[in-house]
């Protein structure tokens, strides 16, 4: 209702400030917000929380998102007053751009935690360059979006596929001991990638490459390919949907070989997907195991009614990033730039640092090997494919 | 709902329209005009209430009037082929794709196309097909795969043709997205060129961040296609398609080429989506398979269907909700495709004949009522 | 490309396909049903499948069956949720019947309507399960994948002699359940006096109701025909697959009208046809190639086909063939 | 032209300005020549004979009665002609050129129209529009042409604008060729459903016209296509005897608008009355041919329309 109120002053102010078209740009209503901001003092400021809170991939964006309002939530802000704006984008790249050019245009967004998909980071980074605001996202992870033409304002918490492919790659062979790995990806931007690094890396440890297909759901092809290849390992690229029956045909047809995915399985929708036969089944994530000193999955648990799921501490560990900068003197979108490129700091997640790309600097990269035990998954541990 | 369409037809807004003078016509034509151009700084209370982003958490008002316009572009070209010549295409976003994907793989420099060429021909590693080359190139490529989908499977009766270029729409995804080497694949392709334009604050005419120029391209783009649509619609092309809707075999006794024609709808229609799906392209900068599932096909001809089959102004008001609704109402974030579901079956149910079917449309669904409601009688 | 891995294992691979298949068969017969009576697609029949696989998972929750159960419980779970998958998709498919289709049908609604209706009855269904029920009942429910207890184990049951092929009790399952199924639908629609009406109806709905077949009757019942062996497909899925998911009913449903128009839609023996043949063409073809490029082998072979036969292997034979 | 000036420019429309001119036929073949050649055509269904050595000929100018009990043939021979059908054994010739294998709408354009046993009109058209989708036919605006309006043609003094500016323009740049054809379709269209009598509901949906009118519409858009050949598929079926008197008028101002007229028909009155020469057919072959006096004396027709030599179905 306030904001509503807000508005209506808004769209009087700029009704008011008349048809003189050429005076209002795009940004006019966000700048009657902006303008509203003055009442509170000269910290008032809203960040953006963009990705995909609807539709089929929701669960893998919305505990980062709530993680990040719980930072929020826990800081003493003093005089400055900040909102969170969630923005939907679905995960879809079209749905995102209307969504950036919003928040890019309103100067009131000082920061923007997100994009929380690599395709939709892809379609707005440029966006956001334009608009010189600073994002920091928690879990989009292509390697391209920093190695490829970066931008400034782009900052990431997690270390790119590359060093994931790596990673997995490594604890194939040194903690797993496989010289016959059989690779399969969905032939999607995050798996087909992914697998590529890790056949890369494996070498002539890799005998045999698949590819499925999102929404596939009978994997006989594949099966009988692993079965005459007879690997002494599995690693898929891709998400839960298709990992789970693929994982479930492999073990019906008494394939008993360990099995490894990349974050795309990771999170609590894996052992409720995969079942019994998800048993022992190595996912490799970027994430840390929270410190359990920390207080913040039982926080989390009381804000948000369970257990803190896929890349929520990346989440919090964002906006504190932001907080932190407002806590510095940050108030505009150069100085918060500046701001959080040059950040260090302990983070939940991870020591936290960005390097000239924005990327997590190499000699901190680090993954986490965790097994699906009785359904939930189990650090086990820890690989530094940079080393 | 039925009520305020029966006050709304109380008004006799198209008695008064055909019987206004010609210069009346022509001005209310050109106010509605340049309300469209001047939408994107609708500020005036209350109107300003269609505002997408108003609320907390919308989204920017020009970049959904572009994307209405864009689909209001497919509107029209699907218009053509569904409600003019009755050929149902469940793959239209097939064309929307190669429209995006002919500008990103010749007009981008991250292309891999255009990467090869340059090292093929020593060109520099800024160069790439211009962007008014682009534009012919994208046209030629949906009308060319218009006519080679459309050759073979026109002959087909209706629902084996839906699923077919069901099909072709998926072919075309999967194709993008598993060849690595022209489409680069899953990732897609980012870079893609926009119109030239003078540089203003140091930004390009047609940048990311100022979308209502984009929206006004697409508007004035999208006026000349209906323009044109209409000119097809009023002539011998436009009869031959309603007669070939009508009785196929009749219609070639009486020496209209149906197959001709149907091939010709397609290809028209084929380009429009492909024009449709350059704008898109150019705008978003970016280009990815994953933009073109087959729901996409759905929406589409559900815009046709909703607004009124066989009337361009039906299809743009169908258009026009189902893009600008699901973003107005933002805030309800995971019952918008649930509501949508509902909406599209309640409206089907209530006014099956479309929210504006053409007049020829509506004359014919109250005489088929009638027609059933004899029938149920006569049991 | 790799021809050595068909040949080499064509006789597995023919089994895959053909268990695959099986599954696209069973969705197709209620395309083809409904097809041949109303000339109508159906779009909502994928999700009539999908509701069916949900109601596995409700009733193995319900009476606590999971892997490793006994005999007596395998077998009566297995029972108890085909039945209650049968009834759930069958009520489901009247459902939309009577809710969507019915008013169009007494309006005398052009099939483009019909279509647009179906897809807004599917998304409200698939939205069901994703959204509505998650909010009120939580998990399961939602976006994401469920896992079915396997409360039939998968065993290899015998070894064909002479090619080494291993078959499993699943699999037997799935072929014989889904050929039973399709010989005992043929047989009513053939022999049974509400067959005959279903077949009049389908030639010639107008003579149909002037020899004295009810119309609505006949249409309610293709639809719970279809929707029952949807139910059958559903259990036969989550026994050889183990998961559901709010949007699985889309694939198959697409692939099972592939499979529907592949064999001629509206002939009951064409669905089988057609079901075998997208599932074998799919999965010889995922073994040379990969299956990045499933869909498009299906497409293409459904292109190439209808090319050469315009109504699809078997004709329609349903209702009459019309050129 | 937008439906909504059809409705401004209907009042002008529908002043009786009878203009034969507009929808006389020009040929140049002589009268009496052959036009159409049935040449010993047999046709086979599986081993059913449905035509046996038939073999006559229409000629230019002429109206054809084509008769015979159910059954006979004369619709399967009728396809067969419209190309249909392609004979078995046997030819048929247009003007000397084979016409089997030719499709329908080739045919059409070769210059034989038909109308239907049970009318096929555009249901959702108007009468108006029907007729032009038949003037179409000899239309040659194309997709790009109705388009960008590039194809200009030099308007002849009475085609041109009246007004000042547009009419310097179009002196200058010319008019398109789609204007004129669509102007030209118009007029021509209007003129033919003055022609056979239902210009009155020019405007209305066909499938709201009367039985009659329907039936008339038909033959409005078979003329349209400037026809050589013009076959009626029973006309008169379902008429009352005063109907039949006018299309009896209607089939001979047909031929003497130039076209060459084939009457299919059960009703022997009818065609003793309006034909020049009459065909019989009975179990698909030819049992009699000539002038309508020797047919009616023929006791090979005599006995295969025995007891109903009168037929007035």
């Amino acid at each position: 209702m306030i904001r509503s109120t807000k508005t209506w002053q808004a769209v009087a102010l700029t009704a008011v400030a008349g048809l003189a078209l050429s005076a209002c740009g795009t940004t006019d209503t966000g700048g009657g917000s902006s303008g509203g901001g003055d009442e509170g003092g000269d910290c008032n400021f809203k960040i953006a929380a963009m990705g995909a809170l609807s539709g089929p991939n929701a669960s893998i964006v919305v505990p980062s998102v709530d993680g990040a309002q719980l930072a929020l939530d826990q800081w003493d802000g003093g005089d400055c007053t900040v909102e969170m704006e969630r923005f939907d984008t679905e995960g879809d790249p079209a749905k995102a751009t209307p969504v950036a050019t919003q928040i890019a245009g309103d100067e009131s967004f000082i920061g923007v935690i997100g994009g929380a998909f690599s395709g939709e980071t892809r379609a707005t980074k440029t966006i956001y360059q334009d608009g010189g605001i600073p994002m920091i996202s928690q879990s989009a992870t292509a390697t391209d979006l920093t190695q490829e033409d970066p931008v400034e304002v782009f900052h990431r918490l997690v270390p790119y596929d590359d060093y994931q492919g790596a990673a997995i790659a490594k604890y194939l062979t040194d903690e797993v001991g496989a010289t016959k790995v059989f690779v399969i990806d969905n032939a999607e931007a995050y798996g087909e990638p992914l697998a590529d690094r890790v056949e890369e890396t494996l070498g002539d440890a890799m005998i045999q490459r698949d590819k499925t297909e999102v929404g596939q759901t009978d994997f006989a092809p594949t099966i009988s390919k692993i079965e005459s290849a007879q690997p002494d390992a599995i690693m898929y690229g891709g998400y839960i949907a298709e990992a789970a029956p693929l994982l479930k045909q492999i073990r019906d047809a008494g394939i008993d070989v360990p099995f490894i995915g990349g974050d795309g399985l990771y999170g609590a929708d894996f052992g409720n997907a995969v079942g019994e036969a998800g048993e022992g089944a190595v996912v490799m994530c970027p994430c840390a195991p929270i410190d359990e000193s920390s207080t913040f999955a039982a926080d989390f648990e009381e804000a948000y009614g369970g257990a803190p799921g896929a890349y929520a501490a990346e989440g919090y560990d964002a906006m504190t990033v932001f907080l932190k900068g407002l806590e510095d003197g940050a108030r505009d979108r150069a100085a918060m730039q500046e701001f959080v490129t040059g950040y260090t700091g302990d983070g939940l997640s991870k020591s936290i640092a960005f390097d000239e790309n924005g990327d997590v600097p190499q000699d901190q990269v680090s993954y986490w090997a965790y097994k699906n035990t009785g359904g939930t998954l189990q650090p086990e541990v820890e690989v530094k494919p940079a080393e | 709902m039925s009520q305020i369409l029966d006050a709304v037809r109380g008004l006799a807004l198209g008695e008064r329209w055909n019987h206004a003078p010609k210069v009346v016509r022509w001005a209310v034509m050109l106010l509605v005009i340049a309300f469209a151009f001047y939408l994107p700084y609708l500020n005036i209370l209350p109107f300003a209430y269609i505002r997408t982003d108003l609320t907390a958490s919308g989204s920017d008002w020009a970049s959904v009037l572009f994307l209405i316009v864009v689909y209001m572009i497919v509107a029209v070209g699907l218009n053509v082929v569904i409600g003019l010549a009755g050929l149902l295409d469940l793959g239209y976003v097939g064309f929307y794709a190669l429209g995006a994907y002919s500008v990103a793989i010749f007009g981008s420099t991250n292309s891999p196309v255009v990467q090869a060429l340059q090292s093929r021909f020593g060109l520099s590693e800024d160069w790439a097909v211009p962007f008014a080359v682009c534009i012919p190139i994208a046209i030629l490529v949906s009308l060319v795969a218009g006519v080679i989908l459309g050759a073979p499977t026109l002959r087909l009766r209706g629902d084996y043709l839906a699923i077919v270029t069901l099909g072709f729409g998926e072919i075309i995804r999967i194709t993008f997205r598993n060849l690595d080497g022209i489409s680069n694949g899953a990732a897609g392709i980012t870079g893609v060129p926009v119109p030239p334009g003078p540089e203003t604050d140091g930004r390009a005419f047609f940048n990311t961040i100022d979308a209502e120029r984009w929206y006004w391209l697409a508007l004035a783009i999208l006026i000349l296609l209906i323009f044109l649509a209409r000119r097809l619609e009023h002539s011998r092309v436009g009869r031959a398609w309603l007669a070939i809707r009508e009785d196929e075999d009749a219609a070639a006794v009486m020496g209209v080429a149906g197959f001709k024609f149907k091939l010709w709808a397609f290809a028209i229609g084929a380009t429009l989506g492909g024009l449709a799906g350059l704008l898109f392209g150019s705008k978003q900068q970016y280009v990815e398979p994953n933009a073109f599932m087959v729901n996409l096909s759905f929406l589409f001809v559900a815009m046709v269907v909703i607004g009124g089959s066989g009337n361009i102004f039906g299809a743009l008001l169908g258009a026009f909700l189902l893009t600008y609704l699901p973003e107005r109402f933002r805030e309800f974030v995971d019952w918008r495709p649930f509501a949508f579901g509902v909406a599209l079956v309640a409206v089907m149910i209530l006014r099956p004949q479309g929210l504006v079917p053409s007049r020829r449309r509506a004359r014919e669904f109250e005489d088929r009522r009638h027609e059933a409601e004899e029938a149920a009688a006569d049991v | 490309m790799d021809f050595d891995a068909l040949i080499s294992g064509l006789d597995r691979h023919t089994l895959d396909g053909i268990t695959r298949g099986s599954i696209y068969a069973l969705v197709a017969l209620g395309y083809t049903m409904v097809y041949g009576v109303m000339k109508l697609i159906n779009f909502a029949h994928s999700e009539v499948f999908m509701v069916g696989t949900w109601t596995v998972l409700g009733v193995y929750t319900a009476i606590g069956a999971t892997s490793g159960s006994g005999l007596a419980m395998v077998i009566g779970a297995t029972l108890l949720a085909l039945i209650a998958a049968m009834l759930a998709s069958a009520g489901t498919a009247l459902a939309v019947e009577r809710i969507a289709y019915r008013p169009l049908r007494k309006k005398g609604a052009p099939a483009l309507i019909f279509l647009i209706t179906g897809i807004g009855c599917s998304m409200v269904l698939v939205e069901v399960f994703g959204q509505v029920l998650r909010v009120f009942f939580g998990r399961p429910f939602g976006r994401v994948t469920v896992n079915i207890p396997a409360v039939l184990e998968t065993k290899t049951v015998f070894t064909i002699p002479g090619v080494d092929l291993a078959v499993s009790n699943t699999r037997i399952l799935i072929i014989v359940g889904a050929i039973v199924m399709m010989l005992a639908l043929d047989a009513f629609v053939n022999r049974s006096r509400l067959g005959r009406g279903v077949r009049a109806v389908a030639q010639d709905p107008d003579t149909a109701s002037l020899m004295g077949v009810n119309q609505e009757r006949v249409i309610m019942l293709v639809f719970v025909l279809g929707g029952a062996m949807a139910g059958v497909a559903a259990l036969l899925y989550t026994v050889q697959y183990d998961i559901t998911k709010f949007d699985i009913g889309f694939i198959i449903g697409l692939k099972a009208f592939t499979a529907a128009v592949l064999g001629g839609i509206g002939n009951l023996r064409g669905a089988l046809v057609g079901g075998l043949f997208l599932g074998i063409v799919e999965v010889y073809a995922s073994a040379v190639w990969d299956s990045s490029w499933t869909n498009v082998y299906a497409f293409v072979v459904l292109v190439v086909v209808l090319m050469f036969r315009p109504t699809g292997i078997l004709g329609e034979s349903l209702g009459k063939a019309r050129a | 032209m937008s439906e909504q000036r059809m409705t401004q420019d209907m009042a002008e429309e529908l002043k009786d300005t009878s203009d034969h001119d507009l929808i006389e036929m020009h040929t140049s073949g002589e009268v009496g020549e052959t036009l159409l050649e049935v040449d010993h055509v047999t046709l086979r269904f599986g081993g059913v004979v449905a035509l046996n050595d038939v073999n006559f000929e229409i000629r230019r100018g002429e109206i054809l009665g084509l008769i015979g009990p159910n059954g006979a043939g004369k619709t399967t021979c009728f396809n067969a002609m419209t190309g249909v059908y392609t004979p078995t054994e046997g030819k048929i010739r247009f003007k000397g050129k084979e016409i089997a294998g030719t499709k329908p709408h080739k045919i059409n354009h070769l210059g034989i129209a038909r109308t239907f046993q049970n009318i096929r009109l555009f249901p959702e058209m108007s009468a108006l529009e029907n007729v032009m989708v038949g003037c179409d036919a000899r239309h040659k605006s194309s997709v790009v042409g109705v388009l960008f309006r590039t194809y200009r043609v030099r308007p002849a003094e009475d085609e041109l604008p009246e007004s000042g500016i547009r009419r310097s323009l179009a002196k200058v740049f010319g008019v398109s060729r789609h204007t004129l054809e669509e102007r030209a379709g118009r007029r021509r269209s209007m003129e033919l459903l003055r022609f056979v009598g239902i210009a009155d509901r020019a405007h209305e949906l066909a499938r709201n016209l009367p039985y009659g009118y329907q039936r008339r519409l038909e033959i409005a858009r078979a003329l349209a296509t400037e026809p050589e050949l013009i076959c009626l598929d029973e006309p008169a079926a379902g008429f009352n005897p005063a109907e039949k008197e006018d299309l009896m008028g209607l089939i001979r101002r047909i031929r003497d608008l130039g076209h060459t007229v084939l009457v299919i028909e059960h009703d022997m009155k009818l065609v003793l009355g309006v034909t020049d020469r009459i065909v019989v057919l009975e179990f698909g072959s030819k049992i009699a041919e000539g002038t309508p006096d020797e047919v009616a004396r023929n006791p090979k027709v005599i006995a295969a329309y025995l007891g109903e030599p009168d037929d007035a179905a």
